[in-house]
């Protein structure tokens, strides 16, 4: 297919350069002199300026995935239940009785920065698209959002734009956004992560895939118009912050909710009609990526008239529509003669719908305005010769062990109630009171638990457990370790609703990847994502990688965001609050020699004792998978009344939380009262509560797991109360628990 | 009972509200498209559900209530036919001029989501005859835009002839300013018409009629309806 | 021609986001200020070149859409 | 002293609620319309009466809080 021209030869001296371009446009399109020479090799000629730009765009890190391809091919993406891996828009499950989940995470960290409101809401806006391009309806969304300190001026801004940019986007798009998680921390200051997901449900046997296919097939543009937002987004993404990127905004996108909501309805109901051969989103780098990667997917050419493109100003070029990156905009490849259907599809819905090119079997993207050609490229070599870099690393050194002294000064009481009350610990209420939870009327477990849990429509009986996770300070400390945590985490969380966990979406957030050590930050995450994948039987379906967030040279503390989905039969399910006063607590998968004893890198080290140091807790992930298949076997069952797993803050934190969910106290006897019982963050921890009644069937099966199930206490009264010495009352809890962010908000 | 779910652009809790109908033990529903013209025959019911019509762009409710469907609806109303408008179907019904008032922004600008106390102020209405007098129900808010305000003889006359249907209150039924989640004027969270046969209000019955999404304190309005209409 | 209407709450029509303005700025540390209304303008580009039919023209939009008369006034400015 | 701030988007931005309000207008059968962009304007009372200083702290607010400066250009005007 590729004519003897397109192949790439050895680079040479200097490279020809023609269309006013110069050694500095080349490099303002973010393209190396090597990368440059490439381009020129594959052309047999110097690109035009409409020509670099698409080079530019499609070899962007955010598009080529140059530095972190070989890396993320390692992680484990297959399982029986696996319909489709990375690589498409979206990753797809099987859930049974005919449904798939679709599901992905995305980052809009840069833009949400620079413009709060509308780079979360758009950031919403795109990964909805990929979710519903694969046929799926949208049901659920989740975020994952890192903020620098409370006290950092920028924070309490961004806090309230990027929080209100995720509610009216996904509010008016009627998708209800029903979990996430939330840090606060200096090294976001001036980086803030800002990673969305979408979860869909669509019929297993109607999946919609990007490969273009049919030579002569129409190549149709829908949605939006348009305009010459975020030109060069992309290449955006993929450059280090300097102090001034401030003043060289870019045009900024703003989201349109309404016309996604339109384009959702419309996209469906041609969807259930068989017009459609191709669909793909518009993404970052706008046209030139959707259209090059449903060509080269379906190994065909392609060809555009520019000037048929929808648009929304005037004197667009065509360099301004193959880069724009406006919003809410499809293109599909269409069955011969159903343009007229998807038309009157579209112009139901009053979204633009026009005609703009046809599939060829050149394997060449020709781009023509008002008839004349202006671009013309190979698609496989251009496709092929996409950079991957094998850039140099250096593992992260393992940490010395924290100095702990002073753990044991500080009365629980008070330490306990500072944990939940600090700005990780405390309740995100005030944000997610800000997100329609509740549309589509499926919601049984709300934001506030370890996963939320959205009913199937179509399978009622059962329902989709959710949730997000990464503790970014064990990652900074041990990437391996806790990136490896992370993911157990995420397994956990849905485990502790009832939940089998199925598979999950990343979201690899990184530093500059051209620096050895941060590199190595991403292999070691990688290898402790594939770890505990494998030993949790937990593949990766989906993922994102944003790299070179860094401000100044100072890169952020690195987070793997995991996204985890999890089937759960919806009558086998539990949730974390106590149910009554009587019933016996118990703690699953504790240490042999006491109850808690990790503080290093522990919540209660920071907070309390100021000291982010030492490694972080280990995980045992064959322990991990034993313990969680208990605990699942036990809410199976029916003999548990409550189940919580242990995080952040440890057993009293996590006893607290169950406490606080349902008004219900707790008194607990423990082997000793020392900081590390409880506040120490071992892994493979379940706090789980049993009637007195049902209390030995937990001990049974317990022992026929071959895992200790400790009775710690029992629930009662209206404070807590460890060894005999009451602790605060739930209403101080509550009050510090809930206060701490409205009040942030408020100042 | 015949009931008839209005879909707009942007329409989005109207599978909610299908399935409180069911739930309800109602036959399933009609939806009709904005652009119709006239209601199907036979209709004794009319349901604007949630979402955000046209984006709620330039006011919430506002280009919905100009649709040609909102002239059959009124007729329907004239004629007195039952009209239920929920969040954006109670912003739509008082900017279609069905029902008095207006809907703002938000006291504190913000989106809320969350369980509130509604305290039923009437139950001789087809709406609320299946709630006892005076109860008080927690029933979500999801809205933006739900801060009812009315000019001085509006609400005089509202309150003089018993039209206010819910009011925010709290658990014990106590209506004050620390209850008003949105700053509605006189905590109204719901209204009838003079006739009493169309009821605006912002929370969301249809969002709690099963014990498994957390409580059926919504059951009882779609109960009534189906005994006002058998 | 080009018609930019103004719309406005009716005096006496609370206006939570002015207050909400109001109090966000003198959260900021600027005084002296004694209200503060949040009001709309719509620009809208016609073909009409008369201005008499233009007037009538927009001030129907306002009737039929701009404004909702309940809580709002408005006022047409032609350019 | 009354100040009015106009804030308008910046040209090329997206405005979808312009569209949206135009594509309204036209279904309600108003002709001649090409195109519509929505503003806010921002009536502000002020005890300060010299017009500089009164120019000084509106500039002030529209910098700190009332324009987003990423997609919002602001006029003052004062009466
Ligand atoms: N940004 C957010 N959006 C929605 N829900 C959130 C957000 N942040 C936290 N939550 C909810 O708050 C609860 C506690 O979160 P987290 O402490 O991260 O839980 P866990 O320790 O179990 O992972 C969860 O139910 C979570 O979904
Ligand atoms: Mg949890």
């Amino acid at each position: 297919m590729s004519a003897a021209p397109d192949t790439p030869a050895r680079p040479q001296a200097e490279p020809p350069y023609t269309d006013g371009i110069t050694p500095a446009v080349v490099a303002e399109h973010g393209l190396t002199p090597d990368e440059y020479r490439t381009v020129v090799a594959i052309l047999g000629r110097a690109p035009n300026r409409v020509e670099l730009g698409i080079f530019s765009v499609m070899w962007s890190e955010h598009c080529s995935y140059k530095s972190s391809k070989k890396w993320l091919k390692t992680l484990p993406t297959t399982a029986p239940w696996v319909i489709q891996g990375p690589g498409e828009n979206a990753g797809v499950i099987d859930i049974g009785q005919g449904l798939a989940a679709v599901f992905k995470m995305e980052s809009h960290n840069h833009p949400s920065y620079i413009e709060p409101y509308q780079g979360a809401a758009t950031g919403v806006g795109g990964i909805l698209r990929d979710v519903f391009t694969m046929g799926a309806r949208p049901v659920a969304n989740l975020n994952a959002l890192r903020f620098g300190a409370p006290e950092d001026p920028r924070t309490r801004h961004l806090v309230s734009g990027v929080v209100a940019g995720i509610g009216g986007y996904g509010n008016c798009v009627g998708v209800p956004t029903v979990g996430g998680e939330v840090n606060f921390h200096p090294g976001f200051n001036g980086n803030i992560l800002v990673n969305a997901m979408t979860v869909g449900v669509a019929p297993a046997d109607r999946l919609f895939y990007s490969a273009a296919a049919g030579i002569g097939n129409p190549v149709v543009y829908v949605g939006s118009r348009t305009g010459r937002d975020g030109i060069h987004g992309a290449t955006m993404a993929s450059a280090e912050f300097s102090a001034d990127s401030e003043e060289k905004r870019p045009t900024v996108q703003v989201g349109d909710p309404f016309t996604e909501k339109l384009l959702i309805e419309a996209c469906l109901e041609l969807m259930a009609t068989d017009a459609i051969v191709a669909i793909q989103d518009m993404g970052a780098a706008g046209l030139t990526s959707s259209s090059f990667e449903m060509a080269s997917k379906g190994g065909l050419g392609v060809e555009l008239d520019l000037d048929r493109v929808p648009m929304r100003e005037t004197h667009m070029t065509p360099y301004e529509l193959m880069l724009s990156e406006s919003q809410e905009r499809m293109l599909m490849v269409l069955r011969p003669g159903a343009e007229d259907l998807a038309r009157a599809v579209f112009e139901k819905w009053e979204l633009e719908f026009a005609v703009i090119g046809t599939l060829t079997d050149t394997g060449r993207m020709v781009l023509r305005w008002h008839g004349a050609v202006v671009g013309d490229l190979p698609i496989d070599p251009l496709a092929q010769a996409s950079p991957e870099y094998d850039r140099p690393w250096e593992p992260t050194p393992r940490p010395a062990p924290a100095d702990q002294s002073g753990a044991d000064a500080v009365a629980w009481p008070d330490a306990l109630a500072r944990l939940i009350g600090c700005p990780d610990g405390a309740s995100k209420r005030w944000i997610w009171e800000q997100y329609d939870h509740l549309v589509r009327g499926n919601t049984l477990q709300r934001p506030g638990g370890d996963a939320a849990v959205v009913r199937l429509e179509d399978r009622p009986t059962h329902a989709l457990a959710l949730t997000t996770d990464c503790t970014p300070r064990y990652v900074e400390a041990d990437p391996v370790m806790g990136a490896a945590q992370a993911v157990a985490e995420a397994w956990r969380n849905l485990t502790a609703v009832g939940a089998t966990p199925l598979a999950l979406t990343d979201n690899m957030n990184f530093g500059n990847p051209e620096k050895p050590a941060i590199m190595g930050q991403f292999v070691g995450a990688c290898q402790g994502i594939k770890d505990a994948c494998l030993a949790l039987d937990f593949p990766v379906v989906s993922g994102n990688v944003s790299l070179y967030n860094e401000t100044n040279g100072q890169a952020i503390p690195p987070t793997p965001a995991i996204g985890g989905v999890g089937l759960v039969e919806i009558a086998r399910s539990q949730s974390l609050a106590f149910k009554a006063e009587g019933d016996v607590v118990f703690l699953l998968g504790a240490p042999d020699e006491a109850e808690g004893t990790w503080l290093d890198r522990s919540l209660f080290l920071r907070e309390i004792l100021g000291r982010e140091e030492g490694p972080p807790p280990p995980v045992d992930l064959v322990m991990e998978r034993r313990v969680g298949d208990l605990v699942r076997a036990l809410i199976a069952a029916g003999e548990v009344s409550a189940c919580h797993d242990l995080s952040d803050g440890g057993l009293l934190v996590g006893v607290a939380e169950m406490a606080l969910a349902g008004g219900v106290g707790c008194a607990l006897t423990l082997g000793d009262a020392k900081a590390a019982t409880l506040f120490g963050e071992d892994q493979n921890r379940y706090v789980v509560t049993a009637s007195p009644a049902k209390a030995r069937l937990v001990e049974a099966r317990a022992r026929a797991a071959g895992l200790p199930a400790r009775r710690i206490g029992v629930t009662a009264g209206t404070a807590l109360v460890v060894n005999g010495v009451e602790g605060p009352t739930l209403e101080a809890l509550r009050a510090a628990h809930e206060g701490w962010l409205p009040g942030y908000m408020a100042g | 009972m015949h009931a008839a779910i209005l879909l707009f652009p942007g329409t989005n809790r109207e599978r909610d509200m299908a399935r409180a109908l069911e739930v309800a033990g109602a036959p399933a529903p009609v939806f009709v498209w904005h652009r119709e013209t006239t209601l199907p025959a036979g209709l004794d019911l009319v349901i604007l559900p949630g979402g955000f019509s046209y984006g709620d762009y330039l006011r919430s409710g506002a280009m919905a209530a100009r649709s040609p469907i909102l002239e059959a609806v009124r007729r329907f109303a004239d004629q007195g036919g039952m009209v239920l408008g929920v969040c954006n179907g109670f912003q739509i019904l008082t900017e279609a001029g069905l029902l008095p008032g207006a809907l703002m922004r938000n006291r504190d600008l913000r989106f809320i989501c969350r369980c509130v106390g509604l305290r039923v102020e009437r139950t001789d209405t087809p709406f609320t005859t299946r709630y006892a007098a005076g109860a008080v129900l927690s029933v979500p808010v999801a809205h933006h835009d739900g801060n009812y305000t009315a000019d001085d003889d509006t609400l005089a006359r509202l309150e003089g002839e018993g039209r206010v249907a819910f009011r925010y209150c709290d658990a014990a039924g106590v209506v004050s300013d620390a209850t008003n989640p949105n700053g509605s004027r006189g905590n109204i969270a719901g209204i009838v018409s003079e006739n009493r046969r169309v009821l605006g209000m912002m929370p969301h019955p249809e969002n709690l009629v099963e014990p498994a999404l957390g409580g059926i304190d919504g059951r009882p309005l779609f109960e009534s309806l189906l005994e006002a209409l058998p | 021609m080009k018609a930019k209407v103004h719309i406005t709450l009716k005096p006496g029509v609370h206006d939570p986001q002015g207050r909400a303005i109001g109090g966000a700025l003198s959260h900021l540390g600027f005084t002296g200020i004694t209200g503060v209304r949040q009001g709309k303008v719509i620009e809208i580009d016609l073909d009409e070149t008369d201005r008499k039919r233009a007037l009538e023209a927009v001030d129907g939009m306002c009737k039929a859409l701009l404004a909702n008369p309940v809580i709002e006034t408005y006022a047409i400015e032609l350019s």
